[in-house]
């Protein structure tokens, strides 16, 4: 599949002020929990003081006494989940997964699991009420690390959970939720032919997407059933379809309203709190708002499984990659829902081996369940890949991006997971990464340079875009997809691009689920590359209308019609029409002008990112100083380069903080210690340096401008990077995440 | 339950005077917020570690998540939204717009109002200081690198280079 | 609900009204120790008396005496007025690293002396700097030393009815100056896992004739640390005597371990502080001259 | 005729067989075809993967058909952040 992609833009590849921005600077941009309505009370949700115990009873007499208080609800408000399938945009949803993370049905499996919840005419008053509820339970043993998990003698979480992907299909339930095996070549003799074979195994702690805004909605039911939620979502007809199938109330009675999204990195890819909201404003009859604390946020949405990959890789003394090992075991939390398979598949994908195996094991632990973080499942297998690739290097003697070079995949490498793939920017990146001033800074006593490189696959999937044109000729371009990082901007960048005119006479809109088709969620690196789509595909629908408007009024054949500049143009230029006068005649040449794309995309193709970090230690206390650090990325094409570079900026810092300060810390109790933003470390300004950046175009060949997707790939490549920085800075070799300070000094004086 | 007998307060937000009925627990952001319906002030976290609640208060920088609303009588109260005037953005909401230096945007009216109060008080900081003293507003998405460009090429507009 | 109720005192002696005629009673300063407490559940006080506006609370002099300073004046207050920068640095960068830029608008060194963390991180830099509090109280005023102010985690001398009015702070002797270092994993926004504030004066040949050391977060208070200051008298703070000076104040170390660190860890970490402090006040007096 | 490769994972389905070329020239006979050839491969199991035509990814493949010389390859889908 070939197609032309356009190499000359006008627009596209400019760094315009973004649509919404006005908004965002003076504080009048509304995020989920900014939105009050009349007659509004508040939900508050009361969380299990357990990691694993039997709900005995739940009794809400004392709460129903306080005045004020005018809903409760539990999982008996909520249809029985049974085996019922969601369809989903990227996979499908089993309902028993998603059902007991709203309301614990029976039995709670982790600490801070929603068990009831209540609705008051204050915040304060919902909270009060929510200490007033009676809940009994038993407690069950529980189990918090991955191996005593394992084991046959384990407290079992669930006993309709068997191992997927063995064959046969076991008859006894387990904690293991799945394990899986892909294999190319004959991995043996790969390491038969080795010169050099190293074999490590990195752990990465649990962690957290954190975002910054708790998640919040607000629900109101009208007197026909009508259902209407206002939150802050990746993807609002996601709320909607697992709203309803959570609920039980048919789909067609809502409407979901995105507001501005204050971050989600994959975190708000789901539902928390919105199908609670709506049965107690069912219960109620009254709007009800809930705004998670951003205890419960880190309690109980979100986390990211933490990971431990053994790796073994075998070269030859030139430095040829002759095999490549790798087992990996996910800690999933409560429910399975780790991103087991991509770890799998996408580990090893920067390399061209003959030999590959690699293996996964998903376990369930009485712990919150788990959910997508950008490029969910690829920085921890890459971490260890990496940090082996690093090593090598240096054993071998060699630079580790030449070392790259020579083993980097490139057009019609087929990788693990199958699709062989087209032109790619891997061997570009590593050349510009090479060529960087910073690749080039001598380092100092305690100073390290660590590189890492990546690979992330991108989603397409389903996207719409409406086009209406105003009495002047002015733009407004409608998408379903909520603006997590500048989308409105490169949607107007494509639709000028298409249409000839300024992006300033273009106004991009995020609308609600009644007023534009179904759009999956704004997650997978996707919104650029399939919305974009949709919104090039009318762009030109439009254009081709307009030309037959032009047409139309010149009694000319459309064949003879050139749209140019944002005009029709005929007659060798002699007869023109701008937009605006096109616009200004529509009335009388067919009616309003507008244009509905329907797209689903399929010309996803992966990015890659390479990074250098250069770092410095601290050898009496083991702190670790990020001196400088450089990025860089295949774009495809860059639409907004400013906002391409802020997703390569934004992954590399989540990335550093994933490697040095950011981890979950479980009491014996599997209570989460550190449940706010003192003690879960994100890093702060001070922590960092200038994130530099180098863009990388190597179009993609399945995109019309040759777009790929840029938001995930960013977050894969700096683990590695800085681990082997620091690493190579202190002389020693910590494999366990993160490399926070007690244990860098520990290493440094052992 | 005793029902809690609300205070009521009189004080000045962005230069005008202005009245409200608190509980006395209730925090400064909570009314800005709900009382007010000043939403601009955002609420990440509600113990005075991520910045994005960020208002001045008698020209002091605070997080108004950790001010009881009942202090702020006769006090002077400059929020996000008093921050553009006339029609007229401050530099720094231009530079930050410029440097397409926010991307969910939601710590960007802490960022707005803690940036102005040290470009106040330090008109040319260096990088060093635009960072720590900016430790406290907490961003997710952009990695600060473009906020600290923003903060310094804001700095020069108002020291009219 | 527990019914709260919030008081504004414009003296002190309707603070003592006010202090004495409730038992569940917390004093509200800057708010940053106390609205966190109460949002999480830890502290729900009946009463809550505002100290800002009693103007001995808001007192900030510099002169031949030295430093007073108001119980409640904030870290900003203190840190905008440069020649108490140049007088007391290490207690003015110490009270500067409570927390953000924002906190710093609100928190006070009173406060932070009052909330009783072991590692707050003005004390061991008022300790270092020979502070005394005052405190008024039912029967009348009296003065205590800041070593002798805290008694535990979260627990002061303060008798019921008594209030935290001032801390003056003399003037350092000639060719004198402080440092204070604390040890987190970030570079800011974090509590201390080990600090260390140390005070020195050097006779003209740079030899130290007199030291205080005191360490925090590595003990249930902060810790004035005799034996380190001892190992710095004598010495140009040469190796030998930092090493010993460091060793003495590991060794007066009693950490636990917790999310923040290793008791291991914080007892190494606080001698590295406690060396690098003394290098620092030693550069920043060799700079007066 | 067009070309299927397993996912290595799946050769405990088709007793090892690693690609196997197949007469159906649609999406929807081909899953018929497959689960005729290799009854352990059931519908759902296939259904729930997406389908890779000559290297372009199709997560919902239903309506896709297929040329002479297409090659076909199964791949798990995946969920982005």
């Amino acid at each position: 599949m070939t197609i032309n992609v356009k190499t000359d833009f006008k627009y596209v590849g400019t760094r315009p002020i973004r649509p919404d921005g006005l908004d965002k600077v003076t504080g009048r941009a509304m995020y989920g929990a900014d939105l009050n309505v009349q007659g509004m009370i508040y939900g508050h949700i009361v969380r299990s003081p357990y990691a694993h115990a039997k709900i005995k009873s739940i009794d809400f007499s004392e709460a129903l006494k306080l005045p004020g208080v005018l809903a409760t609800m539990s999982a008996d408000d909520l249809p029985d989940p049974g085996d019922i399938k969601i369809p989903g945009g990227e996979v499908d949803f089993e309902l028993k997964v998603f059902s007991p993370i709203i309301m614990a049905r029976g039995k709670v499996f982790f600490h801070a699991q929603a068990v009831a919840a209540v609705a008051a005419t204050s915040a304060s008053l919902a909270a009060e009420a929510a200490k007033l509820v009676k809940v009994e339970y038993e407690i069950l043993p529980h189990v918090l690390d991955v191996h005593a998990a394992a084991r046959e003698d384990a407290p079992l979480l669930h006993d309709d959970v068997f191992t997927q992907g063995v064959d046969p299909v076991p008859t006894k339930p387990s904690n293991v939720s799945a394990q899986l095996e892909l294999k190319m070549g004959d991995i043996d003799a790969g390491f038969a032919k080795a010169d050099l074979v190293i074999e490590r195994t990195y752990c990465v702690p649990m962690c957290h997407q954190g975002y910054i805004e708790p998640h919040a909605c607000v629900a109101q039911i009208d007197e026909s059933g009508k259902v209407d939620i206002w939150c802050c979502t990746q993807g609002a007809f996601m709320v909607r379809t697992l709203t309803s199938a959570i609920t039980g109330i048919d789909v067609g009675k809502f409407k979901v309203t995105p507001s501005e999204i204050g971050g989600g990195f994959g975190g708000k890819t789901t539902v928390y709190i919105e199908p609670v909201a709506v049965i107690l404003a069912q219960k109620s009859g009254r709007p009800v708002k809930i705004v998670m604390s951003r205890e419960d946020v880190f309690r109980a949405s979100g986390p990211v499984s933490s990971s431990e990959t053994r790796v073994k890789i075998g070269v030859t003394k030139d430095g040829k990659i002759t095999a490549i090992d790798t087992d990996i075991v996910m800690d999933s939390g409560a429910f399975s829902s780790s991103p087991i398979f991509p770890a799998v598949m996408f580990g090893s994908a920067c390399y061209r081996c003959d030999n590959i195996r690699s293996s996964g094991t998903e376990v369930l632990t009485n712990k919150p369940k788990v959910y997508a973080y950008r490029a969910p499942g690829a920085p921890q297998p890459m971490l260890a890949v990496e940090c082996v690739i690093n090593e090598i290097a240096q054993k071998l003697n060699m630079d580790p991006i030449d070392f790259r070079l020579l083993n980097a995949v490139d057009e019609g490498d087929v990788p693990l997971f199958g699709v062989p793939f087209q032109a790619i920017g891997l061997k570009t990146a590593l050349r510009e990464a090479k060529k960087h001033p910073n690749y080039q800074a001598v380092l100092k006593e305690n100073q390290g340079r660590g590189v890492g490189a990546a690979f992330w696959i991108n989603a397409g999937m389903q996207s719409s875009a409406t086009i209406n044109v105003s009495e002047d000729g002015r733009i407004n371009v409608l998408t379903g997809n909520p603006d997590i990082g500048g989308s409105r901007a490169s949607m107007a960048l494509m639709a000028a691009e298409v249409l000839g005119v300024p992006m300033e006479t273009i106004r991009p809109t995020v609308v609600d689920t009644d007023s534009i088709a179904y759009s999956d969620l704004t997650g997978g690196s996707r919104t650029t590359l399939a919305t974009g789509g949709a919104v090039i595909k009318a762009a030109e629908a439009l254009v081709e209308e307009l030309k037959k408007r032009a047409a139309a009024l010149w009694a000319l054949d459309i064949k003879e019609i050139e749209w140019v500049d944002g005009k029709a143009v005929a007659a060798n230029g002699e007869k023109v029409f701008t937009l605006a006068e096109l616009a200004a005649k529509a009335g009388v040449t067919g009616g309003p002008l507008c244009a509905v794309a329907s797209h689903n995309a399929h010309n996803a193709a992966p990015s890659f990112a390479v990074n250098v970090c250069d770092v410095e230690v601290d050898r009496e206390t083991g702190k670790v100083d990020i001196l400088r650090y450089t990025c860089v990325q295949d774009a495809g094409k860059a639409i907004h380069p400013a906002y391409v570079e802020g997703q390569m900026q934004g992954g590399a810092v989540q990335g550093i903080g994933w490697a040095l300060n950011e981890e979950y810390l479980f009491n014996e109790r599997g209570e989460l210690d550190n449940a706010g933003f003192l003690d879960y470390r994100i890093p702060v300004a001070s922590d960092l340096p200038m994130i530099d950046t180098v863009i990388v175009e190597v179009p993609n060949p399945l995109h019309p401008y040759g777009v790929r997707g840029v938001g995930e790939v960013s977050i894969c490549p700096p683990m590695p990077a800085v681990v082997t920085a620091v690493n190579q800075a202190a002389g020693i070799l910590v494999c366990d995440l993160p490399l926070s300070p007690p244990k860098v000094l520990a290493a440094i004086d052992a | 339950m005793s029902k809690q007998r609300k205070t009521h307060v009189s004080t000045t937000v962005n230069g005008e005077p202005c009245e409200f009925l608190c509980e006395p627990t209730q925090v400064l952001s909570d009314v800005l917020r709900n009382n007010l319906n000043l939403t601009g002030t955002k609420e990440g976290c509600n113990t005075g570690d991520c910045g994005a609640c960020s208002v001045m208060l008698d020209g002091a920088l605070v997080c108004a998540c950790l001010v009881l609303a009942v202090e702020v009588q006769d006090r002077d109260i400059e929020t996000i939204e008093g921050v553009a005037k006339e029609g007229k953005l401050h530099p720094i909401q231009q530079k930050l717009l410029e440097h397409a230096a926010l991307q969910c945007g939601i710590c960007t009216p802490g960022v707005v109002i803690a940036s102005k109060a040290l470009l106040e008080k330090n008109p040319d900081p260096s990088e060093s200081e635009v960072r720590y003293w900016l430790a406290g507003n907490l961003c997710r998405c952009t990695g600060y690198d473009k906020i600290i460009r923003a903060v310094l090429d804001a700095g020069a507009v108002m020291r009219g280079e | 609900m527990p019914s709260v109720h919030y008081e504004a005192p414009t003296s002190l002696a309707q603070a003592a009204q006010f202090l004495q005629g409730n038992s569940n009673v917390k004093i509200l300063a800057g708010g940053t120790d106390l609205l966190v407490q109460m949002k999480l559940g830890i502290r729900q006080p009946a009463l809550i008396v505002d100290i800002k506006h009693i103007p001995e609370l808001m007192e900030f002099t510099l002169g031949d005496q030295g430093l007073h300073l108001g119980a409640a004046v904030s870290g900003a207050i203190v840190n905008d007025h440069a020649d108490v920068r140049r007088i007391y640095p290490g207690f003015v960068e110490a009270l500067g690293l409570i927390g953000s830029s924002q906190v710093q608008g609100r928190c006070s060194a009173g406060g932070n002396l009052c909330n009783a963390s072991p590692a707050a991180d003005s004390v061991p830099a008022l300790m270092v700097n020979r502070a005394m509090c005052n405190i008024i109280g039912p029967s009348g005023t009296r003065t205590v030393a800041v070593e002798n102010f805290n008694t535990g985690p979260g627990k002061n001398c303060l008798a019921r009815g008594e209030i935290l009015v001032s801390i003056d702070i003399p003037l350092p002797a000639p060719r004198s100056s402080d440092a204070y270092l604390r040890f987190i994993p970030r570079t800011e926004m974090d509590i201390a896992v080990a600090g260390a504030a140390v005070a020195i004066r050097l006779d003209a040949t740079g030899v130290c004739t007199a030291a205080r050391v005191a360490i925090g977060a590595v003990a249930p208070t902060a810790l004035l640390v005799p034996a380190a200051a001892a190992a710095l008298v004598g010495s140009k703070l040469d190796d030998a005597a930092l090493s010993k000076a460091a060793a003495a104040a590991s060794a007066a170390s009693s950490p636990i371990s917790d999310k923040r660190g290793t008791a291991e860890y914080r007892k190494k970490v606080v001698g590295v502080l406690v060396r690098r402090a003394a290098i620092i006040a030693k550069a920043r007096i060799e700079a007066q001259v | 005729m067009p070309k299927v490769i397993f996912p290595s994972n799946w050769q405990q389905y088709t007793n090892g067989t690693k690609e196997v070329a197949v007469a159906a020239g649609k999406y929807q006979d081909l899953v018929v075809e497959l689960h005729q050839r290799f009854p352990a491969l059931t519908r759902e199991m296939i259904e729930k993967h997406a389908l890779a035509i000559n290297g372009v990814m199709i997560l919902t493949p239903l309506l896709e058909s297929f040329e002479q010389d297409s090659e076909l390859l199964f791949v798990a889908r995946i969920a982005g952040g």
